[in-house]
């Protein structure tokens, strides 16, 4: 009762104290000053071991006019003639090119980068958009510098953009009503009206994405590690990296060793790349491998028992399922698993690996009335012929073409993550799967437009031509051939090896859930029924914050290759078992997914003692710590106005003081004192 | 305290105090016995510990200023080289800035 | 950065006062605290007629009943501190003991009350936007006619009110003194057209509002100087010792 | 010559005022038996001195004291009466000068109280100035990065009345550590453990001004962005902490110490600012300034207590914790057990004549002063919460209540002890030869410094605490008006300081007026401020 009381007259505070501690800044000054622009995506930097790539502000953020260069003579007015510089440049996709923005750093005229969205809603006005170099990851692969194939132009319209370092911040502006702000703005008060410059006062913006790290990785990671010590100081850097996953279609027990040549890998990456935070959709860059793979871990899947019954003298002894992420930034998931296989620390090691299979790029969609075709690459050391023609067969039976791309291809191996395995071990049979048989066809590689118009992906098209349907056929066909190399080195096998046919449902989903939107069925199932409604990000981010893309992607394929414990049907008794049996529970149900694990995508070089950061062996990517990306509009008035009132203002203190000195000593005489106080004069 | 209330020998106590105790890598302290016994050592009367003062008053402040002239040139160099030294920068650096070298 | 428009306003509105304060009020304990308790009090009447406008709804539209009414506190203030300094100058006769002046020419302490007044009510209308004045932009982005000049004519205004709030409080004070009310009629009606005036800054007739109010300031500064028994002539008054003339409104 | 004959100018009136003298008698005993033209001047001079300018009446004994001719001009006359009054200074050396009457004493209190006020105006608006600069330029000091072990419920809880309640039960935990910790030190106190508390004062100074100073300086830089070498820095912040140390422990020019105590306090309110939860900082103030109330007047409350020891001890209370607007006669004491030379020269003023007449208790005096506070940390620190990390702050936590307590021991003028001061003060000095003399003519004015207004750190601390809490919010409304109600807070204190002649505690009416203010104008003016000056209309 008394308790009750307390918890009245508290209540009662409470009110009071609820009144008195909330703020509105309804009519603040500022809120007439400064127009917030949201829903914009930085460009931030990045750092190697020699150099710093991306782009900062200073620290209080980079101030300059509006311009929208749309034309020759806009761009001209804002490299040349403008009187307001410096300038903020507003431009659309096509004006963002590596001339034009080398041109702005290099006029000293240019404070800053805003891009639109392309006009209007389709996306089809840009013919190409890559912002990634045009040989990606030169330098990781087998081609050392001295090869003449180290820089192919696999990726001919990539601009290089994404590795320069641009002294300005860089902005994008992904939605069409704060785009829509902005070029009022211009309008209303800075466009040119026919030639001439408008005066002062002009709409000015101010871009803050201040980086905290500088020079080069080794750099920033001592000056973290230095500021780790200081109390209440912060990181300024984070190595790049998430989480591979690996996953087994048989159990293997600790004990049991793979002889040589004895696992067949099967292979994708998972992540993406792109100039701008956040925004790195990659539908063909990477998801389109990824699902694939998804696929086939799906068809593989369903007929494990068959196959486990099926192969059990076959030489071939278990098929590896990879997924690798930050294969963008020099192939950190891939190195990694080799360093892990060098160093023992992985259940096998590469000698064990007979076959690996690469899916890269594969979204391919076939217009005309014959099927799609994809392209079989390998390096020149390890080609396979039988690999390549069961592939070849197995793709006709499920309407895919496989073409081998012939050895005498100038362009080599495209970058592929096998390049990393082959850099080990130079004669492992290997076959990368792509789209493309020289340079790529997707001409959005690792760019913000790379999504799923580029790739003509319509949610639920059934079509015979349709890009889920290419790509079921192709899971279908990689996953029948792993079934007969599995089935086939085995004697006298009994029944009739399985086949599997395309399964476009799960496809077309998969493509919504990673392009559309994470709000898809397949993941609320898994990943629980709040998802966001756009896709996930594919960019690998930094290795101390996981994302939710790699993890999200664990749990389908746990789905997928994972069995469900049948006598568990409680979720905290599936918990409770999640440490030593690695049971996990979802979708009402619960998975033993021992088979399934992950390991961590961090490149060696952060783990080599004194690694020699110029080497160039390993990826030594990271990002730096950054505190507010912010856009703000606002009128900038003339200098001489500011001048002017600075001077008045200090005219009028100077002249005040003045007077009022004089006007003081002579008070005296001006206001003479007679005793007139309140009070009556006190008699003496 | 009011050094006017002072007596002399007190003053001279002090100033001498303040003197030795320069020499602990004190410039600060020089440099208020300079400032603060100036005033007794030049602009008053003349008694007789005023010598000393004065004696103490000139030398803590030489000192000050030297102390003063080796501080700014070795923050001059350490600024202006502080990148070419790249790791020992650092790690001479109490605080480094962000977001530059 | 507009950091010279910062500091351009602030000069601008706060110069003046602080000279003033500088060479007329810094140099006596006394009217440094006299200063301080009528800034104080014109804080109450601020508190007083925002717990008004607050709770009596209709003034949140229309500023206008808030403004009159404020006024009207302000004035009812004023009076309550020429109560308490009247009954505080017992004291203050035996307190002052650097210069007479404070208490044997009355005039001063109420141009220092009043300069309390004025200061506190100019440092609230114009301190948070001088705060928001430093950075990059200034007033105008959206077109509804924000002008560029917003800082500046605040700045001018705050100045203006400042003054007047001296003038004012020496003839209200004499006003009250010699039960002239007369002279508290005119420090009312002046004060209250000079707060309606600046009503019409919102439609950004600035000079409509601006040139009255200083012409409103000039004369309250004449009748104050008069009241006080100003004189200008101070030749003659060297020559000979001519007792002030004082002005009588009432008759 | 002149002297005496001035003097026999008025026995009547001199007899007037002994007369009036009569009732307090403990100080005439004190004194030699007074003959006549001996006990006249310091009373007539005191008279003189009161009255002066303002009251007609005294004004023709003053001008026949005075060379004639000076007597129109107002600061002529007062020069004159300057070194009237000096003249009778000595003859007070010689004989025991009756102590001013009641009603006198109000009046020198008015008079010197104004100025006094003023001297304590500038450095606590300096404190609050050095905490709200800092404040909002450096972004540390709002980062909730942890809390004090003092608060261990820290407000996490969404909802409002979980928040009151975390705060409540903060403050109230608070509120207990320091009576327990007030006690402690009231034992330590009626214990002479001088020894120990002052060490534990020196060591929590030291770490004030080496420890927050360091990362007040790092913080700073990092904000500014400016680089600074370990050479440099370690240079600097020896200096800074070893001057500190010996500028509030020893000797330093008085606006040295000043700043030093200044800046600490404004250290401390940072520190409060950062590590105390939301509404805890609220409650907490509140609570203390009712706690103040209590301990200090209630009879049987302890500050009361500690003030009356103190002044039964007729101990000077020390510089190291209470900002004195004049100088601070502590130090003067500790001299004199440092150096046996000093000691006549000590003689010299009437405050150093109580050095010698009092030595026992004098030698404790100097360390007697500095202890109090740290005796407080000393058992406060036991709870040190190791996890937080926050080891300092939690002492200082603690050390600025003390300091606090410490206060109100002070924050009386020192008229309150004149009576016993000026009985040992000037008993010895009729043994000094007149070579005191001369030397005392040339410092006037002791009187001033005599009457020192003395404020304790904590109020300091606390105020900038509200002040600052209030700027954090970025509303300068709401900071000026904080700012103004306090100032006028402890105008009012002041005040009625100088009516009932006692020790005060300073936190309750500037803590109370500051709150009101401070919910007021957030919640109430500043909507309409905000209103008025976004249509630019003026009122």
């Amino acid at each position: 009762m008394g308790w009750k009381k307390v918890q009245y007259y508290q209540n009662v505070i409470a009110v009071l104290f609820s009144i008195c501690l909330h703020l509105s800044w309804a009519d603040r000054t500022f809120t007439k000053v400064y127009e917030p622009v949201s829903s914009t995506a930085a460009c931030f930097k990045r750092l190697n071991g020699t150099h710093e790539i991306g782009c900062t502000s200073s620290s209080r953020g980079d101030v300059g006019v509006l311009h929208l260069v749309e034309d020759e003579a806009s761009l001209q007015w804002v490299l040349k003639e403008g009187p307001h510089s410096p300038y903020i440049v507003l431009l659309y996709p096509e004006y963002f090119t590596r001339e034009h923005i080398l041109q702005f750093q290099d006029s000293g005229r240019v404070n800053g980068v805003l891009m639109l969205k392309e006009k209007g809603n389709n996306s089809t006005s840009l013919t190409s958009f890559s912002t990634e170099s045009s040989c990606p990851n030169q330098g990781f692969g087998i081609y050392n510098t001295s090869s003449s194939k180290q820089c192919q132009k696999w990726n001919a319209p990539g601009n290089h953009l994404l590795l320069e370092n641009l002294d300005f911040p860089i902005f994008f502006i992904y939605n069409d009503t704060e785009s829509q702000k902005l070029l009022n703005c211009f309008e209303t008060f800075n466009r040119p009206i026919n030639g001439s410059a408008r005066e002062w006062p002009l709409c000015a913006s101010q871009l803050r994405s201040f980086m905290l790290a500088a020079i080069n990785t080794p750099t920033c990671l001592r000056r973290s590690s230095v500021f780790s010590m200081n109390p209440g100081a912060s990181r300024v850097c984070d190595p790049l990296g998430d989480q591979n996953i690996v996953a087994s279609l048989f159990p293997k027990n600790a004990s049991e060793t793979y002889e040589n040549n004895s696992v067949i890998v099967i292979a994708a990456r998972m992540d993406g790349a792109s100039l701008f935070d956040d925004i790195n959709p990659s539908a063909d860059s990477s998801i389109s491998g990824l699902v694939s793979l998804l696929s086939i871990m799906k068809h593989l899947g369903n007929v494990r028992e068959e196959l486990r019954n099926g192969q059990t003298q076959s030489a071939l002894k278990n098929v590896y399922f990879m997924l690798f992420n930050g294969e963008a930034f020099g192939y950190i998931g891939s190195s990694r698993i080799v360093y892990d296989m060098t160093q023992a620390n992985f259940p096998f090691n590469l000698t064990s690996i007979r076959y690996f299979i690469e899916l890269n790029q594969v979204s391919a969609s076939s217009n005309s009335n014959k099927n799609a075709t994809y392209f079989i690459h390998q390096s020149e050391l390890s080609q396979s012929k039988e690999l390549t023609d069961l592939l070849q067969k197995t793709g006709l039976d499920s309407n895919v073409n496989m073409s081998v791309v012939t050895s005498k291809n100038e362009m080599g191996l495209p970058p592929s993550s096998l390049q990393t395995f082959l850099r080990e071990k130079a004669d492992l049979t290997g076959v990368v799967i792509t789209n493309h048989e020289e340079e790529y066809r997707n001409k959005f590689y690792n760019g913000i437009f790379d999504d799923k118009e580029k790739i003509g992906f319509v949610y639920g098209d059934k079509s015979v031509f349709s890009v889920q349907q290419n790509i079921a056929g192709l899971s279908a066909a990689v996953a029948n051939s792993v079934i007969e190399l599995l089935l086939a080195s085995a004697t006298g096998s009994s029944a009739p090896p399985p086949q599997v046919s395309p399964d476009l449902g799960t496809v077309d989903e998969l493509l919504h859930c990673y392009l559309e939107s994470a709000n898809c069925s397949i993941f609320r199932e898994l990943h629980g029924q709040n998802q966001m409604t756009k896709a996930y990000a594919t960019y690998v981010g930094i290795t101390r914050a996981p994302n939710s893309m790699s993890q999200v992607t664990s749990l389908v394929v746990s789905s997928y290759l994972g069995s469900i414990v049948e006598n568990i049907t409680k979720e905290d008794e599936c918990w409770k078992l999640q440490k030593d049996k690695g049971y996990y529970w979802m979708n009402g149900s619960c998975y033993d997914t021992i088979l399934i694990n992950t390991t961590e995508a961090k490149s060696p070089a952060f783990l080599v003692d004194n690694y020699d950061w110029a080497s160039g062996k390993y990826s030594t990517w990271t990002e730096s710590v950054w505190q507010t990306l912010s856009v703000r509009i606002f009128i900038k008035p003339s200098l001489l106005h500011e001048i002017l009132t600075l001077v008045s203002g200090v005219v009028m203190l100077v002249v005040s003081f003045v007077v009022v000195a004089k006007v003081n000593e002579k008070a005296e005489l001006i206001f003479p004192t007679r005793y007139e106080g309140y009070l009556p004069v006190p008699p003496d | 305290m009011n050094l006017s209330k002072q007596k002399n020998e007190r003053k001279l106590f002090l100033c001498q105090r303040y003197f030795y105790a320069g020499f602990a890598f004190l410039p600060f302290v020089w440099a208020i016995n300079a400032v603060w016994f100036y005033k007794e050592a030049f602009m008053t009367p003349p008694f007789a510990e005023q010598q000393d003062i004065k004696k103490y008053v000139i030398r803590s402040g030489l000192g000050a200023i030297l102390w003063a002239t080796a501080l700014i040139a070795w923050n001059i160099v350490f600024q202006t080289n502080r990148v070419a030294w790249g790791e020992t920068g650092d790690d001479l650096s109490f605080v480094i800035p962000q977001g530059r070298p | 950065m507009t950091v010279m428009e910062f500091f351009g306003c602030t000069f601008i509105a706060f110069g003046p006062p602080f000279a003033m304060f500088y060479y007329t009020i810094a140099h006596d304990p006394i009217r440094i605290i006299i200063l301080i308790a009528s800034a104080f009090f014109w804080l109450l009447s601020l508190l007083l007629s925002s717990i008004w406008w607050a709770i009596v709804t209709p003034l949140k539209e229309t500023l206008v009943f808030a403004v009159v009414s404020s006024v009207i506190f302000q004035e009812v203030m004023r009076f309550l501190v020429y109560l308490l300094l009247t009954k505080a100058e017992g004291g203050l006769k035996r307190v002052t003991e650097t210069n007479t002046s404070l208490v044997d020419n009355k005039h001063v302490l109420a141009y220092v009350s009043g300069l309390g007044f004025g200061i506190m009510s100019g440092a609230f209308a114009l301190i948070n936007i001088l705060a928001d004045s430093v950075g990059p932009g200034t007033v105008g982005l959206r077109r509804d006619g924000d002008s560029p000049m917003f800082f500046v004519t605040s700045a001018i205004t705050t100045l203006c009110f400042i003054l007047l709030h001296s003038c004012w409080n020496v003839t209200f004070y004499a006003g009250v003194d010699r039960r002239n009310y007369g002279l508290i009629a005119i420090v009312f009606v002046s004060h209250l057209v000079a707060s309606l005036l600046t009503l019409l800054n919102k439609n950004h007739l600035y000079w409509v509002s601006i040139l009255p109010n200083y012409f409103n300031l000039i004369l309250s500064a004449w009748f104050a100087f008069r009241v006080a028994g100003g004189r200008l002539k101070l030749e003659d008054i060297r020559r000979t010792g001519l007792p002030p003339v004082t002005l009588n409104v009432a008759d | 010559m002149a002297l005496v004959h001035a003097d026999i100018g008025s026995p009547d009136r001199s007899r007037r005022d002994i007369s009036l003298l009569a009732p307090n008698n403990q100080v005439l005993e004190d004194g030699k038996p007074a003959d006549d033209d001996g006990n006249v001047n310091p009373v007539d001079d005191l008279e003189v001195e009161v009255r002066g300018p303002t009251s007609r009446r005294s004004r023709p004994t003053s001008a026949n004291r005075s060379p004639p001719g000076e007597g129109e001009s107002d600061v002529t006359n007062r020069r004159s009466r300057e070194e009237g009054s000096r003249e009778q200074r000595q003859q007070q050396r010689r004989r025991p000068p009756p102590p001013p009457t009641a009603e006198e004493e109000e009046e020198f209190e008015l008079k010197y109280g104004a100025k006094h006020v003023i001297k304590l105006f500038a450095p606590v608006s300096l404190c609050m100035l050095v905490v709200v600069a800092t404040i909002s330029s450096v972004t540390y000091y709002t980062k909730r990065e942890g809390y004090l072990v003092y608060t261990p419920f820290h407000e996490e809880s969404p909802e409002t009345g979980s928040k009151v309640r975390d705060a409540v039960f903060n403050s109230l935990i608070l509120l207990c550590v320091i009576a327990v910790m007030t006690c402690v030190l009231i034992l330590l106190y009626k214990n002479k453990c001088y020894r120990v508390i002052h060490g534990w004062l020196m060591m929590s100074s030291f770490l004030l001004l080496f420890m927050f100073s360091y990362l007040y300086l790092k913080e700073v830089l990092q904000a500014y962005n400016v680089p600074l070498d370990y050479i440099t820095m370690v240079l600097i912040m020896w200096n800074f902490g070893a001057v500190g140390m010996m500028c509030i422990h020893w000797h330093g020019p008085l606006i040295l110490q000043q700043a030093y105590l200044i800046f600490i306090s404004s250290l401390m309110a940072l520190v409060f600012i950062k590590y105390l939860p939301e509404w805890t900082t609220w409650v907490v103030l509140g609570v203390i300034s009712i706690w103040d109330l209590i301990a200090v007047l209630t009879p049987g409350g302890p500050l009361r207590i500690l003030v009356e020891t103190a002044q039964e001890r007729n101990e000077q209370i020390f510089p190291a914790l209470i900002y004195s607007s004049t100088v601070v006669y502590a130090i003067v004491n500790t001299v004199s057990d440092d150096e046996d030379t000093t000691r006549s020269s000590l003689a010299g003023s009437n405050t150093n004549g109580g050095v010698n007449s009092s030595e026992g208790n004098l030698n404790q005096d100097g360390p007697l002063g500095q202890h109090g506070g740290p005796s407080g940390s000393s058992n406060g620190l036991n709870p040190i919460d190791i996890a937080d990390g926050f080891t300092p702050q939690w002492r200082e936590g603690l050390e600025s209540r003390v300091e606090r307590r410490n206060r109100e021991a002070v924050a009386s003028t020192r008229p309150t002890q004149p009576r016993p001061n000026y009985g040992t003060a000037n008993h010895p000095n009729n043994s000094q030869n007149h070579r005191e003399d001369n030397h005392n003519q040339q410092n006037p004015g002791d009187d001033d410094e005599e009457r020192g207004v003395k404020l304790g750190l904590g109020d300091f601390i606390f105020y900038s605490v509200l002040v600052g809490k209030a700027s954090s919010y970025g509303d300068w409304n709401t900071t000026l008006a904080c700012f103004v109600a306090i100032l006028i807070g402890l105008c009012l204190t002041l005040l009625l300081l100088a009516i009932f002649k006692k020790a005060l505690p300073a936190l309750p009416i500037s803590i109370t007026f500051g709150l009101i203010f401070y919910f007021a104008t957030r919640e109430i003016v500043t909507p309409f401020t905000d209103v008025l000056s976004s249509e630019q209309v003026f009122i």
